[in-house]
Formats: structure tokens, C-alpha cells, sequence
């Protein structure tokens, strides 16, 4: 194995070599262990040798895989492109191969460097710049902005005719129920009546027994007059009212009983 | 870094800079702070041998007549807007609303028959109105009072105004479309329409006005 | 309210407030907020027929020099601290979370090269985007999408934002650091790979694909 690294050119390769062997998780991929490699030519990137720099990669590839580390698929197809551009490079170009030279390839990868470590460097300067936050401050204490709002309601006369519409057809589509109206039961005048027994002392016409609420609106006042007359039949029968009236369509008198007791 | 900056600090730390710096300083410090600071607060942000009741006194003189001030708040300094201003930290916002499906529909009540008692409204409506209703239509100047209807109680009637017609492109009341256009147009048909309200909103909208 | 505001006040609605004025206007609009207003923003707040460049050319030469300074970001206007003092800003300072590597790098590529799609980004760094790069760039207000790329895919372009040049202090993306120097060294062109399909090509190849 030791002689294997022998075969690199020069001892700063061979170290950048050996650091990659150890630490290839550290490298983003082939482009930038490409660009790590080419770095050790110290020229400009523009002048670099691609052919050398593909022999270090090749060289690298070939020592990982001797020391058993696992290579991503990307270095692996990086290493095919290399040993293809390289085979490119050495051979005479052959006029009747399809295909970009070797040359342009070259200076496609030698162009993908040099842009990837501009890139690298223009971040390197924007992160030293004042950062607003750090270096550079806002106002501390901004004033808030007080919004009067004013709300303006709006309405189209589609909305209207909607809405119109809406309405007229509710009926529509209400589920059918019984309509009841206005009712006063037996029950609410009994319970009316027998509280009233006590108060009462001489003969009074039904009408004064009613509710007031219920002796205004004629629908109420003939529901109520029904609800009471028929409670007035049972308090009679229980023996707690007299009842008299002195012709047909004349007014009801009633008056408590006096003196008898409740027979049930 | 300015010159005068670098000049001082390359100086060593014990420089004192001069007022003229002093006052830069205190100027930013405050302008940067979250709360108004005391001169005992600014002092321990700036370099040592500052004289920050002289740096406060020059500042606030420079920004005398200026759009903010130099003002004490409590035991405090702090920048604000210079008193004459403050209405330029207000601002107007015009926000556009749909109305309310109880105000539209009580408007619509109101245009096809009219004049219509409030009793009335309740009673094509189905539910009572809420007080706000009528009132927010009146303010919006689409409906105005009628005259009272000659019936006991004498109640008040509502009618819709010239504005009413105006914003909604109606020449007369009678262009309003009858019941037999609406449903020729399709309105009628719709029914209680999916979409046009949630149901959850609507329940809400229509408790909110019987309670 | 001083005497100025007081005049023009009472002169009417329609009455211009002097130059001067507008400068303490726009001083006050301005030390209020945070965030940069640009010019529109500025003249909704101030009386009508004010001349804002003019008031803000005059508003900027004031603080020359001062502690704090008025800057532009992008169309924008704010003031800001003046740079050298920020040493006395430490209790300010935001803590910010740590950006990895890939993350400025991917930060810089996209100032440099918007708007750029995520598949040029991967170009240019030679390795693929780890998910969370560019939702952490964009959640830090720094990184927003841009239109759409008219080629087949229609792909996502990203750009910088202002709060990005904001943030660097930079008044508009042609401030960048050495991007002049970049675009004429062709490092900013989208060269393809020779050999590869060409955009055209490529362009016919997946359209095929797709119909």
C-alpha cells in the first residue's frame, strides 16, 4: 500500500491524500474535494493542470477503496468521468469521435471550480459584512403606528335580491310542524282561578277573570274565555263556585261558594 | 469604523473620545435600546470617562425643532416623535365589509315593503331584530323614518332613501325585481344556499340577535 | 405644534408644508418604525404633494456622520446605527441561530445568481440540497420564491428578499460584494456542461415526455 502513495507527485498531495482517506464525510461531495485538490497546486484556478487533477482523484478513489472506506456513488461516478476526460486528454483527438474534446471538458470542470470557489468566497465576504443585529442596530423602541379604522359595509343588489329571495323561501324549506296558535289552556285558568278564589267576594262576570294579557286580542280573548268557562264548570263541580247566567248570550256570573266546604 | 473611532481605540482603552464622539455614542445607544435608559445605564455602555449629562445636553439641543426629540420619560431618556407630529403615527384605514345577512335581509324587507313597521320586519324575518340593525342601515343612510302608521301605538315605519336607490343603480323603488323576476333570474331557486354561509356562522349570526 | 405646522395647519388641508417641514416629517415616519418604508409608504403617511426624494436626499446629509445614519434597502428607507458604534449595541445583539455551511453558501448563491433554481444551486455546489437549507433561508425572511422559470417543469426560482439586504446592509442586490468583478470573470453566466443536451434539446426531449 505504502508504495501506492509513493506514486503521488508531491508530498502536499499526498497529505491532502491521506486526509481524505481519513475524512471523507467532511468533504460536500466530489466538486469539493476536486476543489480542495486543485487548491494544493497553488495557481490560479484558471491554470490548473486537470490532468494532475484528475490523477490525485483517481489516486485518492483507488487508496479508499484499498483501505476499505465506503464511497459515496458520487465519488465513484466523479472517478469514471475523471478516468474518461483523462484517457481524452492523453489521446490524440480522433476527428471521427463524436462528442465535446477533451480540452472543452477540461475547461467545463475547471470553470465548475473556479465559479464553486467564488461562490465560496463571495459567502465568506457577505457573512463578514455588519449584519443588522450584530453590528448594525435598528431602532429599539419602534413607535407603534395607531390605526383609526373606519369599517365601510357594503352590498351589492345581488346580495340584496339574495337575501330577499332567502326570506320569501324559507317556508319552503322549514320542515312541516302544526302551526299552534294563540291557546290558553284549562290548566293555566284553573290554576288562575283557584288562586283567585280567595279575593273574589260577590258575583263578577267570567270576562274580569281572564288574564290581561289575554282579554285584548280577540283570537286570545275567545281562547281564554273558552279555557276559563270550562274551568269554571269544575270548580262548580268541585263545589267551589256558583255559576248563573240569566239568558241565552248573556254574561256569566260567577262568584266563590260561600260557606261550602270541598267535597272533591 | 470611522477615523476617529479607530483613532481612539487603537489609542488603547483607556481613551477617553471626544464629546463630539461621546454624543454619537449616546445617540445610538438610545436609538437602539428596547427601553428608555437613565445617564447611569448609558455611562455603563459607553468607554469609561464619558461625560454623559454633557454627550445628553448636546444631543438633545441638536434635535431641538427636529421630527423627533430627545425626551426624559420617567428616570429615563428615550427618542420620540416630536409632539407637533404624533398625527403622522395615525393612520386611516378604510376597511370594506359585506354586511351582515340579518342587515341585508332586514334592508331588503325594508325596500320591498317598505314603509314597514319594525313589528313587521320580525314578522317576514321570523326572528326579532336586533336593536343595531336598523340603526347601522340608518347610519349607512339606505333607510330613513317614515311616517307613522295610523294604527294604536302609532308605530314608526321605515322607508329607503334616495342613497339606497343610488347605490344600488335603481332609478325608482318599483325597478326593484318582483318575486316572479327573482325567480325567472334563478334567485329563487337557490336553495338555502351551502356556501353562502356556514351554517355554524349563521346560527351564531341569528342567536345573536334573539339573545 | 410648533409655529410652522401650526401655519400650514390652519391654511387648509391642501397647503404644502415647507421642505424643511417634510424633512422633520419623514424623520419622525421614519424613527418610528423598524422596518424600511420605501417612498410610496412615506407620502401615504405625509400631507399631500410632499416631495419625498427631495425631503429624504436632504434628511439622509443630516445624519452624516451621526450616530445613527439613514440607509436604503432597496427601495426602502431606515435608520440604523451607524456601523462603527455597534460595539456599544452588545446587550442589543440578536441572538441568531448558526447557519451551517451549506446554508451560506446556498445563501450566497442564490444573492448572487437570482433568480436561480434549486437543480442550478445543486449545480454550482456539486452536491444536492439537504431538505431544511432553503425553509431555514426562507423562514429567516431572507430567501423568497421568485417567478416561475418558463422552461419545461416550469421550476421554482429563489430570490433574495429585502430583509436579506437589510440585514447585510446592502442597498440592492448590485451592492453584493464583488458581483460586478464576478458577472465580468463570466463566474455568474450558467454555463452548461459541453456535451450536455442543450436547454432547447432538453427542452423538446421533456416536453416529449410529458404529452
Amino acid at each position: 500500500m505504502p508504495e501506492d502513495f509513493a506514486a503521488i507527485e508531491t508530498t502536499e498531495a499526498r497529505l491532502a491524500a491521506e486526509a481524505l482517506v481519513v475524512d471523507v464525510d467532511g468533504y460536500e461531495g466530489p466538486l469539493d474535494l476536486l476543489l480542495t485538490l486543485a487548491r494544493g497546486q497553488k495557481v490560479d484556478l484558471r491554470r490548473i493542470s486537470i490532468l494532475k487533477l484528475a490523477e490525485q482523484y483517481l489516486t485518492f478513489v483507488e487508496a479508499a477503496k484499498r483501505l476499505r472506506i465506503e464511497l459515496a456513488a458520487d465519488y465513484l461516478v466523479m472517478a469514471a468521468w475523471l478516468a474518461f476526460l483523462k484517457s481524452r486528454l492523453l489521446l490524440p483527438p480522433d476527428p471521427a469521435e463524436e462528442g465535446p474534446s477533451g480540452d472543452e471538458m477540461a475547461a467545463h470542470l475547471a470553470f465548475q471550480l473556479e465559479r464553486l470557489e467564488a461562490m465560496r468566497e463571495a459567502a465568506a465576504r457577505l457573512m463578514a459584512r455588519d449584519q443588522l443585529g450584530r453590528d448594525v442596530f435598528a431602532r429599539g423602541e419602534p413607535q407603534a403606528v395607531t390605526r383609526a379604522l373606519s369599517i365601510v359595509h357594503t352590498a351589492s343588489l345581488v346580495d340584496l335580491m339574495r337575501a330577499y329571495a332567502r326570506i320569501k323561501t324559507k317556508d319552503d324549506f322549514t320542515p312541516l310542524h302544526l302551526a299552534r296558535g294563540p291557546v290558553y289552556t284549562m290548566e293555566l285558568a284553573l290554576e288562575r282561578m283557584r288562586g283567585m278564589l280567595g279575593t273574589a267576594m260577590d258575583w263578577t262576570r267570567l270576562s274580569a277573570w281572564l288574564p290581561e294579557e289575554w282579554a285584548v286580542e280577540p283570537a286570545k280573548r275567545r281562547s281564554a274565555t273558552a279555557a276559563s268557562f270550562a274551568a269554571a264548570l269544575e270548580l262548580v263541580r268541585a263545589g267551589r263556585l256558583e255559576l248563573r247566567q240569566d239568558g241565552a248570550f248573556q254574561p256569566i256570573w260567577l262568584r266563590p261558594a260561600a260557606g261550602r266546604e270541598e267535597t272533591g | 469604523m470611522n477615523e476617529t473611532a479607530r483613532g481612539f481605540f487603537a489609542d488603547g482603552a483607556f481613551a477617553v473620545p471626544p464629546l463630539s464622539e461621546q454624543e454619537r455614542m449616546v445617540e445610538a445607544v438610545l436609538f437602539a435600546s428596547r427601553a428608555p435608559l437613565d445617564a447611569r445605564e448609558i455611562a455603563e455602555r459607553l468607554p469609561q470617562g464619558c461625560d454623559v449629562p454633557e454627550a445628553l445636553a448636546a444631543l438633545r439641543r441638536r434635535y431641538e425643532g427636529r421630527g423627533v426629540a430627545l425626551v426624559r420619560v420617567a428616570e429615563g431618556w428615550a427618542f420620540r416623535t416630536a409632539a407637533d407630529l404624533g398625527f403622522l403615527m395615525s393612520r386611516e384605514v378604510v376597511e370594506t365589509r359585506k354586511l351582515s345577512r340579518a342587515a341585508i335581509e332586514t334592508l331588503a324587507i325594508i325596500a320591498y315593503h317598505q314603509p314597514v313597521t319594525r313589528a313587521e320586519i320580525e314578522e317576514i324575518r321570523g326572528v326579532s331584530i336586533s336593536a343595531g340593525t336598523i340603526d347601522q342601515l340608518m347610519e349607512m343612510g339606505w333607510v330613513k323614518l317614515g311616517r307613522r302608521r295610523m294604527t294604536p301605538g302609532r308605530p314608526m315605519t321605515f322607508v329607503v332613501t334616495q342613497g339606497f336607490l343610488d347605490h344600488f343603480g335603481l332609478e325608482s323603488d318599483r325597478d326593484l325585481p318582483g318575486v316572479a323576476e327573482l325567480r325567472a333570474a334563478g334567485l329563487l331557486d337557490n336553495r338555502p344556499a351551502p356556501g353562502a354561509a356556514t351554517p355554524q356562522a349563521e346560527a351564531e349570526e341569528e342567536a345573536g340577535e334573539l339573545f
